[in-house]
């Protein structure tokens, strides 16, 4: 899976995902803590076999099959089964020595040098190279290129924008030393390198290599027949609905267990009936609003981990500056007083969302590092606790009064203060969570109005809050996710030059922890720890944008699977999958 | 003897020579029971739901309840609520006050505009009439998804009126066909004639004269439509390009059965609005039969 | 006949054009493009910006349309932004299943509507009309969401008929006997769905002009023959009646277009409908004005069928 | 001079047809008329179906328009007034053929008969009601019945209604198409009767068109033969029933049906000869296209359209 | 040999209307003959394509009762299977709007060719079309082959009737019914149509029933005359003496409102008030005394039943002995008060 990939999350444009009880776990609540993520093996494993995985979406997946250029979930899903990067993680998202490749730093951490092991090869039987790597890199870097993936984690290399801008023939920073060993140098040493920080996925060259780099998207070669060295090979394509593989016996970790996978779109709708007939074995996602109901489903156990995202309120207290290309926070915004944010902060009850709207699968969020990264999560920062009382009390010291006696209060020069909230429509509890919120603003004394009184749509949305960096100035405050990249870095977020910064919200403190966190300093886990804490403190204190929501991914998977396990650094395979019976088990 | 020109000319409806349209049109509906009691029951919905709703108190119907969500019917909750926590018969009154309002709303603007279209075109004819039918044509190709979608995204507030205006603006023609073709039978007629050499002008010809011949015709199509029109908006509202959720509709509260639980589990939520929407559907659509029995000579009952 | 073909297909030019100049125009109106939300804070913005501008996606519409227009006179429809892959090329995959979903559900609707039509017509105010008139009339009122998701939940799931989801079942060689099978498989329940309530019309009308066919002179004249009632329904009433129903079936069309939205999207089948409905969520314009033309054209099309049909079967409508 | 004058009318219809409905060929419905009506006489006009008669007639009247020619009605030219703006046009009133479409049938008799008052006069409420029931009274019905509607009264009462609207303004002429061709031949009496009556009390001027040889001869003093939108011969009724000069009149002539019995073999044999006139000399009556010539005078009245001799 | 072809007993046809069933022939008898026109006039409403339509057993929803005897078989209320045999074969029947009565969307010779193929299911194709074309020829359509391949939409009204002509003499009937056939023609063409039906009278000896309200055609065509009026029969009589002598005051109020070309613009009779509709006639005593109401209501039978006044010539009720006209001055005034 690629790096950092801190996109928005769960509101956007296909996630399905929600809400809450039925008739049968009626009020019962759950915890994430009481989730394994590894599989349980019951059983006698059988020879071969095979297995079914359902991904889970109302729409067809694109067919974009490969890493180095897809977009979207969905086909990452359908790659992971074919193909993988050339090293692995831990569960702290550090790049391990496991993988198809071992790495080695140099002193100043900014030279790497990669050994691909020997018997590493795609699909067609083709070694896969230090060439094919570089490849990788230099069609990325290539100015026809179409995909997303020329970002600043390959920015970073050495000689590449000269490449990118047709100054060079070659990336000057990366070198293949051997077949098998490529050597390549980075601008800055980061510890974001060693998470996430490298691209790991060669290109075939022996097959792409002459094609226009604007054509590879959609050759054949990626749409119908997609290369790989993963575990399994793509056997047939019905596109935009179903995979089929077959087990590739030259695996390098050593042949799969399973003869045939398949995997297969269906409908979030439809996911409970697919996985108690035995129709998958597994799905990406279980949309966690029909879990309650499900829960005891006999045919399958759930496994569950943190999701590495967060729910959070924002406020704008600026704009952006599009000539300076930075962040131009008003001192005089609406919402500019950190009494009136942290208030509103204070004046909702997460948790009572998190038990009622999920169940408790989600739970009130603290701070702006989700313990999806336990090393660097701050549990002792306990962030802003439901405490209308409080919220009242801040208003009133900050001169937020009720003037006129209505129940609302104005503004400090006395005038009336109604906040606009954009909130995006996407799940079914979308609606009532924002009505739930504006609520409980309400009830401190906030007159808090939906944006043109409905829930905004994903593209007026983020154009809305400023995507493009058009902030829609009606828009005082918004609520939001994001999901969190591997590494924790949040200046994409929260720098003074993110543009994603939406908040538009800055300060020298703030520039000066980020940079911290990314500097040769923070090297040293402990050192780093230290920053982050500092800076979780630092967003509870000023509360540009306050965290509402941690949440959990749950994912049944078949009785008869064997080895299966979701989430990062399980040490856990794909090729160690196995089956107890040729068929699924089906719900009593 | 006396049967010929008028059936040449329409065959369809024959009211040309049937006692005053309207008794006809009520004695149709007061013979046949069922759209009698059609009617009496739409009458009822229609008086309770907007009588009620003036009671209600409707910031409460959407005010979410955290406390109270998906709770099967209760004395509390006669129709128990929904995921918001929101009282589901609250919704559903407010909910079908508001569908109706829509689909009435609609119905009669494509009326107006329709007949005026229908009349004008067919009663024109010639160049008028070609230009009006190729406009009316590209309405007819035009997506109406997708300009529902889009103005769902740029006009800021979606309010009953602007929801309406949209709709119509894609359901006119159906009716302007209808009326330009009845239109072009009945100017025919020789009263029409009669009426040019009296020296009446075109357009009182048009809306006096020919008008309310039509009149029969139009009470049963736009009172077909207004089924239609009630059904179209839940679909709209199912594929999500309806109100927001606190301005409830039959169609919004259906929509809710997209998820699979509350479609196995929570009948409570939709299964009322579907049965509403059903039996309010069935109710017009078998006034409008009856009615339009009435104005089929042939068909008529008694 | 000739002449009148090419006469509308000359009209059709001009709304054609005029279509797809709204359609641009619309998709311009919309919030958001296709690289809204393509949200990566690693990655530079100016890259994004890049990718806008190499997409033409900051020129003024009449640009990008003209772009569009050059390139559709060539045969190109464009790139589809998401798919990464021509639109012609993704229409033609989807648009074959979409074709066969409307074909067969054409061929249920008929197989359902004319013997019940027929049924109701015949024997008017019996009970098996009353029952024939009774489903028409459900039918009409149930909206057709709610009843596919009724028809999946009972044949999909609790049943197990049919499969739930997809055009055909996965691993399948394209041609073999049992892909072909397959795809018909996933094909019945949605095509069914539709065509048990987009039947309700044509059995209304079927029976409304039987009835009307009934009492016209010339089966008095039938009668007068010495036709047996038999005949007279097969030779004569059938045959008159059945003959707007086959004009209809070019209009049928423009029906089918709008159900395949809600049905696609209920099954799960990748057809045009969901591509339509997909691409404009996601601003995939390219997609959106193809699609949208291109249901443009169907329908004027059938329009067009329906014409021909109708000139070629009733001889009193001469075309010249 | 005459009351109506009628001077080479042509009414061509456009056929449409080709690319872009261009119009390709003409329908000559009316094909250059002549004719002069004088003040207070019926004047008629026969012609077998689809001769132009009733295209005659809407011409005058203004709801067909004119290819050529021109119409003077009492010394004024209307060829291209326009229906509405002028005075001249409610002198000139129509009587339709068919007593059910002609009337509106969700009017009521007030509505109806005071359409064309409300048009030229403005009259209080309760005049405009006082004239109507005259009019009521004057063509023999109840002044009460105002308040019905048409499908109340009988096929002849409806035509009545008719004609009290007709004479609503006092009009100097009317233009009778087939007034009672839709009706019974008890009622077919009555309303022939009445319009006889009417004639002298208001000193009207018929045009009266009919295909029916027996009520021509019933109601007219001249009488007009078309053929395929051109006259084949003029004459009084004297003139055409018992000196038809045309063979294509002498054929209509022979082909009315003899109420006595008597002469059926008779009436027979005159038929039949002169159906073999009427096949032998047929082209020296009309030229290639089946067309009559222009008319000739053959007495001080009677004109028939020969060939040559001009 | 027996000359009777159809004897019709005590024929009540009844229609409903609102639960209730009226009679619109009521108690008719009649007989006709072979070789012999049979007229039928009245006004319209009276009856007469009631009773034609029961004759051919064509109503569909109508209550008939009484007999009807085809050359002795009984035909009221058969089923249609065997109504069939002799519908189009034995009887025909012709349609007074030729406009409708061809099936707008079958070629002419294939609804020709119908009827020759439901009688003779043998005939092979070819013959059938010779057939057919001899029968256009026949009629007098001048290209038959050409018309064989027409829609009737392609045809004038006068050629329809033609064909509607030639499809009811296409198996030369014994029986045939014309139902107004002429009524939508020009004088011109009746009279060639009018011919056609003598000549079919005259070749193939048939009986023929000829409903009309043209008195002249009656006056040259029929053999006999029967007048109707509200579901009765109120004269009957052969052809002269009924024109020559007619006795019943509607047949005389008839004749009187002809216009006559012997007495140019002369008033014409008027029979005053209207058909009385289905549901309002008047069921007892003589029928017509509420239009002649300055007869004295005695002159009326209680019961009126048809007398034979001279051989062949039955009239209804006893009225006609002392009918006379009104004063026509006086007549002028009441004519139309409604
Ligand atoms: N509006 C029109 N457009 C085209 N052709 C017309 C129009 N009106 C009349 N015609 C044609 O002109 C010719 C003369 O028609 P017209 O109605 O004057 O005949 P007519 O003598 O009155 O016949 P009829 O006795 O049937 O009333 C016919 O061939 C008719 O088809
Ligand atoms: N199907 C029917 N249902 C009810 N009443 C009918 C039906 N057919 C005819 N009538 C009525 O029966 C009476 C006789 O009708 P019929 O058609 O026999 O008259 P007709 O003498 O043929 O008149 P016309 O000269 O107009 O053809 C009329 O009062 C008519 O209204
Ligand atoms: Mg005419
Ligand atoms: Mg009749």
């Amino acid at each position: 899976k690629t790096d950092s990939d801190a996109k928005p999350k769960d509101e956007g444009k296909k996630t399905e995902e929600g809400k809450k009880e039925n008739a049968k776990g009626e009020e019962q609540l759950y915890s994430i803590d009481d989730f394994s993520n590894i599989k349980t093996n019951e059983g006698e494993a059988m020879e071969g076999g095979s297995f079914t995985f359902g991904l889970v979406s109302d729409t067809a997946f694109q067919g974009t099959l490969n890493f180095n250029f897809y977009s979207g979930d969905p086909d990452a899903q359908v790659l992971e089964w074919f193909d993988e990067g050339m090293l692995t993680w831990d569960e702290n998202y550090v790049y391990t020595n496991d993988g198809a490749a071992t790495y080695e730093a140099s002193e100043d951490g900014k030279t790497f040098t990669f050994k691909i092991r020997d018997n590493v090869n795609w699909h067609d039987g083709e070694p896969v190279t230090a060439e094919d790597w570089l490849f990788a890199h230099e069609v990325i870097a290539n100015k026809d290129y179409d995909g997303p993936r020329f970002d600043s984690t390959l920015r970073n290399v050495v000689g590449i924008e000269d490449y990118h801008e047709g100054k060079a023939d070659t990336i000057s920073g990366i070198e293949v030393v051997d077949e098998k060993t490529l050597k390549i140098t980075y601008i800055e040493a980061t510890p974001s390198l060693i998470t996430g920080g490298i691209w790991t996925y060669p290109l075939a060259k022996h097959i792409f290599g002459d094609m226009p780099v604007k054509d590879i998207s959609s050759s054949p070669e990626v749409r119908e027949n997609p290369i790989g060295f993963g575990p399994f090979k793509v056997e047939s394509i019905v596109p935009g609905e179903s995979v089929t593989y077959t087990k590739n016996e030259d695996y390098w970790r050593g042949a799969p267990k399973l003869d045939k996978v398949t995997l297969k779109v269906i409908n979030p709708n439809v996911v409970v009936q697919s996985l108690k007939k035995g129709e998958v074995d597994t799905v990406d996602k279980f949309p966690v609003d029909q879990f309650p109901a499900n829960a005891e489903l006999s045919n399958v156990e759930y496994l569950g981990a943190i999701d590495r995202a967060y729910s959070y309120i924002g406020f704008k207290l600026g704009t952006w500056d599009k000539k300076a290309k930075e962040v131009k926070t008003d001192p005089n915004a609406k919402m500019a007083d950190v009494n009136l944010r942290k208030a509103m902060w204070h004046a909702v009850d997460n948790n009572a969302v998190g038990d009622r709207f999920y169940h408790g699968l989600r739970w009130a969020a603290t701070t702006l590092i989700p313990a999806s990264h336990p090393e660097y999560h701050d549990e002792s920062n306990p962030g802003a606790p439901y405490d209308p009382e409080k919220a009242k009390q801040i208003l009133e010291d900050a001169g937020y009064k009720d003037v006129d006696g209505d129940g609302i209060r104005e503004d400090k020069e006395g005038n009336e203060l109604v906040i606009n909230f954009a909130s995006m429509s996407g799940d079914e509890v979308a609606e009532p969570l924002a009505k739930y919120y504006i609520q409980a603003w309400e009830a401190v004394g906030l007159k808090v109005e939906l944006l043109d009184g409905r829930l905004q749509e994903f593209n007026s949305f983020y154009e809305g809050v400023g995507e493009k960096g058009d902030d829609n100035p009606n828009i005082d405050i918004y609520a939001a996710a994001w999901g969190v990249g591997i590494d924790v870095d949040p200046s994409g977020l929260y720098g003074r030059d993110a543009i994603y910064n939406f908040t538009r919200w800055s300060s020298e403190e703030n520039d000066r922890l980020l940079a911290e966190g990314i500097s040769e300093a923070a090297f040293d886990p402990e050192k780093r720890k230290e920053i982050y804490k500092e800076w979780q403190q630092l967003m509870t204190d000023e509360v540009p944008v306050f965290p509402t929501l941690y949440r959990s991914v749950l994912v049944p998977v078949n009785n008869r699977v064997h080895n299966y396990a979701i989430g990062d650094g399980t040490g856990m395979y794909k090729n160690e999958i196995e089956v107890t019976q040729e068929e699924p088990l089906a719900e009593k | 003897m006396e049967t010929n020109n008028v059936q040449l000319l329409d065959n369809s409806h024959d009211t040309n020579r049937s006692p005053s349209g309207w008794r006809i049109l009520w004695r149709e509906i007061v013979r046949d029971k069922l759209a009698f009691i059609s009617l009496i029951f739409i009458i009822l919905v229609v008086v309770f739901v907007y009588g009620i709703s003036l009671i209600l108190d409707q910031k409460e119907i959407v005010t979410v309840d955290l406390f109270s969500i998906h709770k099967p019917p209760s004395s509390e909750f006669w129709l128990g609520t929904d995921h918001g926590g929101r009282d589901v018969f609250g919704q559903l009154i407010v909910g079908t006050r508001n569908s109706l309002s829509i689909g009435i709303l609609v119905t009669l603007m494509t009326g107006v505009i329709g007949i005026g279209f229908g009349l004008v075109s067919g009663y024109f004819g010639g160049t008028i009439d070609n230009i009006f039918m190729r406009i009316l044509d590209f309405f007819m190709i035009l997506p109406f998804l997708m300009i529902v979608i889009v103005f769902a995204a740029i006009v800021p507030k979606y309010s009953i009126l602007s929801f309406s205006l949209i709709m119509t603006a894609f359901l006119w023609m159906g009716i302007a066909r209808l009326i330009r073709s009845k239109t072009l039978q009945e100017k025919e007629l020789d009263y029409v004639q009669a009426s040019k050499t009296l020296g009446s002008s075109e357009f009182k010809i048009m809306f006096t004269q020919v008008l309310p011949n039509l009149s029969s015709i139009i009470i049963v199509t736009m009172t077909l439509n207004l089924a239609a029109n009630i059904g179209l908006e839940s679909g709209l509202s199912f594929l999500g390009f309806g109100f927001p959720e606190s301005t409830p509709s039959l169609g919004t509260l259906v929509s809710y059965a997209r998820n699979p639980q509350t479609l196995e589990f929570r009948w409570w939520i939709w299964l009322p609005a579907s049965m509403l929407i059903l039996i309010l559907m069935l109710s017009i659509n078998n006034v409008g039969q009856a009615l339009k029995r009435a104005t089929d000579a042939r068909q008529r009952r008694g | 006949m000739w002449k009148f073909t090419v006469r509308r297909i000359g009209i059709m030019i001009p709304q054609i054009i005029l279509l797809s100049i709204l359609i641009f125009i619309l998709a311009k109106m919309m919030p958001g493009d296709a690289l809204s939300g393509m949200i990566d804070p690693n990655v530079d913005p100016s890259t994004i910006e890049a990718q806008r501008e190499k997409l033409g996606l900051n020129n003024p519409w009449y640009i990008q349309y003209i772009d569009w227009l050059k390139g559709v006179i060539q045969g190109d429809f464009g790139q589809s932004f998401r798919f990464k892959m021509p639109v012609t090329e993704l229409i033609s995959q989807r648009l074959i299943n979409t074709i066969w979903l409307s074909v067969v559900t054409l061929i249920l609707t008929y197989l359902i509507a004319i013997p019940l039509g027929i049924t109701s017509g015949r024997y008017n105010d019996t009970w098996a009309d009353r029952l024939i008139t009774g489903y028409t009339y459900i039918g009409f009122a149930a909206p057709l969401f709610i009843f596919a998701l009724v028809m999946l939940w009972m044949f999909g799931f609790n049943l197990g008929w049919f499969p739930t989801g997809g055009s055909v079942k996965p691993g399948l060689t394209p041609g073999t006997f049992e892909y072909v099978i397959s795809k018909i498989n996933h094909l019945l329940l949605p095509a069914l769905s539709m065509a048990l309530i987009a039947t309700v019309s044509t059995v209304q009308y079927l029976r409304s002009e039987i009835i009307d066919i009934k009492q016209k002179d010339f089966i008095l004249t039938a009668k007068a023959k010495g036709a047996s009632e038999s005949r007279i329904y097969n030779r004569h009433i059938l045959r008159n009646s059945l003959l707007p129903i086959a004009a209809f079936f070019g209009y049928e069309i423009t029906g089918l277009i709008g159900g395949t939205i809600f049905i696609e999207n209920i099954f799960g089948y990748p057809g045009m409908g969901q591509l339509f409905f997909e691409s404009i969520l996601l601003r995939d314009y390219s997609v959106v004005t193809s699609v949208v033309l291109l249901f443009g054209i169907a329908s004027i099309i059938g329009a067009l069928i329906s014409d021909i049909i109708l000139s070629l079967i009733d001889p009193r409508i001469r075309i010249k | 001079m005459a009351f109506l004058e009628v001077k080479n009318l042509k009414v061509h219809f456009p056929v449409k047809g080709g690319l872009f409905g261009r119009t390709v060929d003409h329908i000559k419905a009316v094909d250059g008329v002549n004719f002069t009506i004088e003040k207070g006489k019926t004047y008629g006009l026969v012609g077998e179906s689809g001769s132009g008669k009733t295209t005659t007639g809407r011409a005058i009247i203004g709801l067909n328009n004119i290819t050529s020619g021109n119409i003077k009605f009492n010394g004024q030219d209307i060829t291209n007034l326009r229906r509405t703006d002028m005075d001249v046009r409610k002198d000139v009133q129509m009587i339709f053929q068919d007593p059910y479409s002609s009337l509106n049938p969700k009017k009521r008799v007030l509505d109806i008969v005071s359409e064309p008052i409300i048009n030229y006069q403005k009259l209080t409420k309760s005049d405009l009601k006082k004239q109507v029931q005259e009019l009521m009274e004057l063509v023999g019905l109840s002044p009460d019945s105002i308040y019905k509607y048409p499908h109340e009264f009988s096929g002849g009462q409806r035509q009545r209604i008719g004609i009290a609207r007709a004479i609503a303004l006092r009009p100097k002429l009317i233009i009778a198409d087939e007034p009672v061709s839709a009706l019974d031949v008890s009622v077919q009496a009555q309303v022939l009767n009445f319009m006889q009556d009417i004639q002298k009390e208001l000193g009207l001027t018929y045009l009266f068109i009919s295909h029916d040889l027996g009520i021509i001869k019933h109601m007219c003093t001249e009488i007009g033969i078309m053929y395929k939108g051109r006259y084949v011969e003029q004459g009084t009724t004297d003139d055409i029933f018992n000196h038809p000069q045309h063979i294509y009149t002498k054929r209509l002539v022979a082909a009315i049906p003899d109420i006595n019995p008597r002469n059926r073999d008779r009436q027979l044999q005159f038929r039949q000869e002169v159906k073999v006139e009427y096949e032998r000399s047929y082209h020296d009556f009309f030229d290639e296209e089946g067309l009559a010539y222009k008319l000739q005078p053959i007495s001080d009245t009677h004109l028939v359209a020969l060939p040559g001799r001009g | 040999m027996n000359r009777e072809l159809l004897k019709i007993k005590n024929l009540k046809t009844s229609f409903r209307i609102k639960d209730h069933y009226y009679a619109a022939v009521d108690d008719l008898s009649l007989t006709v003959f072979k070789n012999e026109l049979l007229a039928i006039v009245g006004e319209s409403g009276c009856g007469k394509s009631a009773l034609a339509f029961s004759i051919m057993g064509l109503h569909n929803r109508a209550k008939i009762e009484g007999s009807v005897l085809f050359k002795d078989q009984e035909i009221a209320n058969i089923s249609s299977a065997k109504l069939n045999k002799l519908r189009g074969k034995e009887m025909g029947m012709i349609f007074q709007d030729p406009l409708t009565a061809l099936n707008p969307l079958m070629i002419i010779g294939e609804q020709i060719a119908e009827i020759i193929y439901l009688h003779d299911k043998k005939l092979p194709k070819n013959k059938q079309k010779e057939k057919v074309i001899a029968l256009l020829n026949k009629v007098g359509i001048p290209r038959p082959e050409h018309t064989y391949e027409q829609f009737p939409h392609e045809l004038s009204g006068g050629m329809r009737q033609r064909v509607v002509i030639a499809m009811a003499i296409a198996n030369e009937p014994e029986l045939l019914v014309a139902d107004e056939p002429t009524t939508a023609l020009d004088v011109t063409i009746q009279s060639q149509i009018l011919d056609l039906i003598k000549e079919l009278k005259e070749d193939s000896n048939a009986g023929i029933i000829l409903i009309t309200h043209d008195l002249g055609v009656v006056a040259e065509m029929a053999d006999r005359v029967a007048v109707m009026y509200a579901g009765q029969i109120v004269e009957i009589a052969d052809a002269y003496t009924l024109f020559e002598n007619p006795l019943h005051p509607y047949t005389r109020s008839l004749l009187n409102s002809v216009p006559n070309s012997l007495e140019v613009q002369s008033k014409l009779h008027v029979i005053e008030g209207i058909v009385p509709s289905l549901q309002k006639l008047p069921r007892e005593g003589c029928r017509f005394s509420a239009r002649i109401p300055w007869i004295d209501p005695s002159a009326h039978e209680e019961n009126p039943t048809l007398h034979e006044v001279s051989p062949g010539h039955f009239v209804r009720c006893t009225c006609y002995k002392q009918f006379y006209f009104p004063d026509k001055s006086k007549e002028a005034q009441r004519n139309g008060v409604s």
